[in-house]
């Protein structure tokens, strides 16, 4: 806010979006939590706090996981060691039927899970929206370099199956890698990415029209299985809706990836190790300890 | 003696009131915010907080548009400089044309964020009603009035001080008060850019959806703006009608 | 000082010029006054001089310089400019329209409310009633002559004055043109002035531009365009009535007959019926101390009154004016009494002589002859 | 006609009143003309009649209806107005100007141009050049006609006219006087003209209306007000030489001297030599057929020449002049050739009769006793 | 014939020429999205339909608000209606002053979502000028003329529409084009709530982070204004200057 220019803004600023500055599960339960103050908040669009913190003007800032431009911008996610937030980590959802017919779709697709942590996500993700890649270009690459793709697929042999996706870039992505490694594997695979939001893409999925699509942990326990109160372990909240979903809807999640595209606490790399935080309480500690921001 | 008072009460009385009001609203809310979500808004702290940097934004950006607009509608009605003022009308054009939004987004790269960036967007918005009305109010003048003042060999930078803008006067007028009204309205932009101000309540309002916290955000921005037009009605009304009664 | 020469404007958009090949000469410290009918140039003409419009062809040169060659700004701050319109400034005050150019040439702040008093009073406009009110609130008069006020604020060496007295009453007027013959006896400006009052062209101007569908067509003194006008058109201009008009021109003291016969106060009836009989008039001028005239005794007097020296006779004499009026206030003033003479005195009083209609009538012709 | 009772205008901020207790009594038909110095509060006045200005005090009748009382619109579309700033609206072309009343009473179209052109060739603009153009393209006088033109368009039976001629030179104002007077003749309207011109106050008015500082000081006709002036205000607005301009009243047909000696071109030299040794003048004129004017033989002429009958006597008169010219037109050509009489025909060059100075003091001498 | 050349340049070739630059832009942009992201959202059928939305929202709010404007600043100029005038000139201020933001959010529970909300914002956004402008022009008017025009027995209907607004007509349209600009410009928030427009383009391409699809979106709506600006320029020039040269 007050504006000097761009300015970097003296002590510990952090930059908030709108809604997180008011939530109780934003700014206000965080620093209950952890027990600390920030010297001043700033409040700013969703889309700019990764900007404001590159350039210096706030020392902390919030932002979503995943976000390309946390690799490109040299930003860390610290980490939520009290499980703050909601978790929202990622997982390949399959039909039931589907799995039935070609249970080997499990396995070729949590190949892929483990791979994916914050900051590969975030880098990849940096490639599309940063270097403006294209998202198959970056899943192929990104495959390849995994050895989990060949370049060169074979005849299809099985199938056909849908993938489908919502349409920002970590699922054109994901959406994107799923089709590859099963192609790879023989698969027809047609290709329904980009279908819409949420709602839209978990509609199509329960009336059948794709086969697979990559949900998330948190959205999956709030939306779509209708919970108030969110869950901040992550296996916790994986079990819970994976358990449900099965039950009730007849849709498999497979394995969860490691990251978790949630509210993050970012700083700038640098600041991170040359004060040795790591998780939001070292976060707290330097903070409360008076240590002037570098 | 009645004149006293009743001047007392147009220049300082009627804003006190509108300040008031506010003042009451403000208080009101503040102990009333009906709920938790809403009385972490709004604090006398961030109230007073954001109404500083909203007039502080819509100050600047006014100040600049009022400094490049009024010249470049002069340098429109100038034959021999046509050309240049044709050329800053159309970038104003241009720039007024671009949603505050793509403005933030394709300026912030230059410009940095916050402040900076948030007075630019609004300094384009601002500018187009001060240049068009600077250039019509000049236009209309009498020409044989000009001649006299020609005729009496003053210079064209004379002629401009001494009898085009003041004569144009009530007609620039009204558009650095359009342009007022307009900047105090589009400073709720700024808040995308962390440039403060009320839109902070605003969107922060609509994206809880609390309404109580939007409804402060617009009233105080609209009192600013009904304030601020206020006051320059009157320095207009006191600079033109002194003792003209027609 | 001012030289024309063969300077044409055509309007864009029209093709017959409003000003025509038009070359004039006027010399420093004349006064050269343009007329003719409406439409016929002689604003245009004006506008030429100060380059509010720039001549289509032909060049005009002030003083030694093509005015093109001068420095716009300067060539205007050297001519004051009475506009046709009037174009008072509406947003400033009567004090402020006079004080716009002293204010201009940075002029201290005392001597120009001096000079916009002393403006004002003489154009007839109290200051305290008047200066302080927008021009919205004059009357047409009034807001003319504030007009010319402020032309004359800076005393600039050259004036463009287009009809400047055009909407003053009489009396007001003669005030001005008085005031202003007396202030061009000093100052000796160079002056263009406009009028369709051809009293007003004869009386104020040196010089007479009689102009016709933008052409020049007589440029002379006044006597010679009322006594030898060139064509129709001009002789229609001055009027029918020139030779009463020409009388403007003459003054008595220029054609005061002394040979006329006076006795004193105390002169005795014999002496006083001799002169009366060896008169021209049949009558006798009476004067008193320092030949201050105290009446006329006339043969008819002599014969009803009844005394001894003049004294017991004279009768008092009405038709009578002062040396410096004009022939035509002469010959007005015999008109009202009847009488074929008039008896002129100079301020105080005293007895010059007298005019009769003769003497008129041969003045007027002999002009006309000398021409 | 119009009548104002006891009217007083005091504009706001001002103390003095603009009018002061003005009564004045218009018949219809009449043209009333208001004199007075700038300032006297002619224009608010007029201004009253048709409530552009409501009066702080007082009423004003017209017909038989308070002011007040009647339709201001009404009022207004029957009183054409010729404003002293002239107003043309700047955005209308000469021809819309004038076409402005006629299409607000909704004339139909071919009616309207005709008037437009009618009017505007009465008031001596070509409408082909200057219907089209906008007022800000015309001469100062030129703009002030098209003022005229526009009050006359739509015939309304009252006219305010403030200074309707101010602006127009000699000829043209000359001519545009005599147009009106022709039509007001046929027309009857009633009208109030102010004009600065007393020359032009008293050819147009029926009546003069000398004001001085809102109050009304004479009124009169124009002859009783030369004649006798009430006061020394009115005596110097008339000007000193009111005499001769009261010769602008009186008609050379309205003093004929016909008891003047005549002959016939084949008259003998003795009845010549006869009747030239009875006249006044010492000279006869000579008739030819149907009594036109040849020439005039004097003593001079019948010593130097030689012959038999009038025929080879007589020189060409030149002091002539028509019998309905003015006194004052009389005595300038008496004046131009020096001599004392002129000779007076008709509009066919019949002779009339002669006039002499003397019958030009005469005459104005009585008529100053009479009143 | 060269007049003639010249006449229809200026009334039919500058648009044309804008018009073909955007034609030109917007196929190149098509055939050249730079990636399938891009390529979803520029496509003809879109560009065209976000542009028609556009446009359609543009007219309708702005002959509204000229509607509304002309007449209420009309009103303030009358000395006995100006008690009404101050009152719609307060309102209008007042919904000037609230954000598009606000409001929108304000009237959507009564107006619904998409055109109609979109409508009401964008007149609320393109009022105040016309309405300041029409005022100002008209009280400017010199007041000799108005004088004249009273004593040729005129009503004041008839003073209004042959004297003062053909006379305060550069003025007025000074207004007026300054609201087709803002208007444009701001109608890309229509997006918001659902109304379309090229704001659709832009925000999309805030969101998937293409400068290409923000770009086009800006660039059309800029061409959209000056376009509808220069043509409203002509028409004023044609009915005020026909054969005035000062
Ligand atoms: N609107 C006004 N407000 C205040 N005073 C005014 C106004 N109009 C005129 N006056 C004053 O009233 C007096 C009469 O003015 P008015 O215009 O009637 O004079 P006038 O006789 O027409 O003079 P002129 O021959 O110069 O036109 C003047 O002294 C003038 O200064
Ligand atoms: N701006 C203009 N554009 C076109 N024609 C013009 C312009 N100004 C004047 N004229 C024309 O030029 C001619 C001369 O005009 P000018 O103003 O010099 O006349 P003037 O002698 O001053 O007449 P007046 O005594 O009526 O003021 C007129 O016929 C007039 O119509
Ligand atoms: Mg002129
Ligand atoms: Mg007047």
């Amino acid at each position: 806010g007050c504006g000097n220019d761009a300015d970097v803004s003296d002590g510990w600023v952090f930059a908030t979006d709108h809604e997180y500055s008011v939530r109780p599960d934003g700014y206000p339960g965080l620093t209950e939590l952890y027990g600390f103050e920030f010297d001043d908040v700033e409040i700013m669009d969703l889309g700019i706090t990764y900007g404001a913190l590159r350039d210096g003007q706030v020392a902390v800032a919030m932002g979503f996981a995943t976000d390309g431009r946390i690799s490109a911008f040299d930003l860390v996610n610290l980490e939520d060691d009290k499980y703050f937030h909601p978790v929202y980590n990622c997982s390949p959802n399959v039909r039931e039927e589907v799995l039935d017919e070609y249970p080997e779709i499990a396995d070729i697709l949590n190949e892929i899970v483990p791979l994916l942590d914050e900051q590969t996500m975030s880098s990849l993700n940096a490639a599309v929206d940063i270097d403006e890649k294209e998202p198959d270009e970056v899943a192929e690459e990104f495959l390849l370099d995994n050895g989990l793709i060949s370049g060169a697929p074979p005849e299809p042999d099985k199938g056909p199956v849908s993938v489908g996706s919502k349409e920002f870039t970590e699922q054109l992505l994901l959406g994107q890698m799923a089709i590859m490694v099963l192609e790879e594997e023989g698969f027809e695979v047609d290709d329904d990415t980009g279908l819409g939001g949420t709602a839209i893409v978990r509609e199509a999925l329960e009336g059948e029209e794709i086969d697979i699509y990559w949900e998330y942990t948190g959205t999956a326990w709030m939306a779509h299985l209708e919970h108030e109160d969110p869950i901040t372990e992550p296996q916790e909240c994986y079990d819970k809706v994976r358990e449900e979903d099965l039950e009730n809807n007849g849709i498999v999640w497979l394995d969860y990836t490691d990251f978790n595209n949630t509210y993050t606490i970012m700083m700038r790399q640098d600041d991170a190790d040359e004060l040795g935080i790591v998780t939001i309480s070292d976060l707290a500690d330097v903070i409360n300890e008076g240590t002037p921001v570098p | 003696m009645q004149m006293i008072i009743k001047n007392w009460f147009r220049w300082l009385g009627v804003p006190l009131i509108l300040i008031l009001i506010s003042a009451a609203f403000v208080i009101y809310v503040v102990n009333n915010p009906g709920g938790a979500m809403a009385a972490r808004s709004l604090t006398y702290q961030n109230v007073l907080r954001y109404l500083r940097e909203h007039v502080h934004l819509v100050f600047v950006a006014l100040g600049l548009a009022t400094a490049v607009g009024v010249p470049a509608g002069i340098l429109l009605t100038r034959p021999k400089l046509r050309r240049i003022g044709k050329v800053v009308e159309n970038i104003v054009n241009v720039g007024q044309t671009i949603p505050s939004l793509a403005i933030l987004a394709l300026f912030y790269v230059y410009l940095g964020l916050g402040f900076r960036t948030g007075v630019f967007a609004l300094w384009l918005y601002c500018i187009l009603p001060i240049l068009r009305n600077t250039y019509a109010g000049i236009k209309s003048i009498e020409p044989g009035i000009i001649e006299a003042a020609l005729g009496m060999g003053m210079n064209p930078v004379k002629i401009l001080t001494r009898i085009e803008l003041p004569l144009s006067y009530p007609v620039i007028m009204a558009g650095i008060r359009t342009a007022v009204v307009i900047c105090v309205g589009t400073a709720t932009m700024a808040t995308f850019i962390g440039a403060g101000g009320l839109g902070d309540l605003i969107v922060t309002g609509l994206s809880v959806r609390r309404t109580i916290i939007i409804l402060t955000g617009a009233f105080l921005s609209a009192m600013l703006a009904i304030i601020l037009d206020y006051i320059l009605g009157q320095v207009e009304q006191y600079l033109t009608g002194r003792d003209v009664n027609s | 000082m001012i030289k024309l020469e063969n300077v044409t404007k055509i309007f864009p958009g029209s093709d017959i010029p409003a000003v025509d090949n038009l070359s004039l000469d006027i010399k420093e410290g004349e006064v050269c006054v343009l007329v003719g009918p409406s439409g016929c140039g002689k604003t245009t003409t004006m506008k030429m001089i100060n380059r509010i419009y720039d001549p289509t062809e032909g060049r005009i040169i002030l003083g030694d310089k093509d005015i093109m060659d001068t420095n716009i700004i300067q060539l205007r701050l050297n001519i004051g400019y009475v506009i046709q319109e009037i174009g008072l400034f509406p947003h400033l005050s009567i004090e402020d329209n006079v004080a716009t150019v002293p204010r201009e040439l940075k002029w201290p702040k005392e001597k120009v409310k001096q000079r916009v008093d002393e403006l004002l009073t003489l154009v007839g406009l109290e200051p305290e009633i008047y200066g302080k009110r927008r021009p919205s609130h004059l009357s047409g008069g009034q807001r003319q002559r504030v007009g010319v006020a402020r032309a004359m604020a800076a005393d600039p060496p050259v004036m463009l004055m287009d009809e400047p007295f055009g909407a003053v009453d009489p009396i007001t007027r003669n005030r001005l043109q008085n005031e202003f013959l007396r202030l061009q006896e000093q100052l000796k400006k160079t002056i263009v002035f406009v009028t369709h009052d051809i009293d007003e062209a004869i009386k104020m101007g040196d010089k007479i531009a009689a102009m016709q569908e933008g052409r020049l067509i007589q440029y002379s003194d006044p006597d010679e365009l009322l006594s030898t006008p060139k064509n129709e058109f001009v002789a229609n201009l001055v009027g029918r009535n020139r030779s009463i008009k020409r009388l403007h021109l003459m003054h008595t003291r220029d054609v005061l007959n002394n040979d006329v016969a006076y006795v004193k106060l105390k002169t005795p009836l014999e002496e006083i019926e001799q002169k009366v009989k060896d008169s021209k008039l049949r009558a006798v001028m009476v004067l008193g101390d320092d030949n201050k005239l105290m009446g006329i005794i006339s043969k008819e007097d002599i014969k009803r009154e009844k005394g001894e020296v003049a004294a017991d006779y004279y009768q008092e004499i009405l038709n009578t004016c002062t040396d410096d009026a004009t022939l035509n206030d002469a010959l007005s003033v015999m008109l009202s009494y009847g009488e074929g003479f008039i008896a002129v005195t100079d301020g105080q009083e005293r007895f010059k002589g007298i005019i009769t209609v003769g003497d008129i009538f041969g003045v007027v012709k002999d002009d006309a002859n000398d021409n």
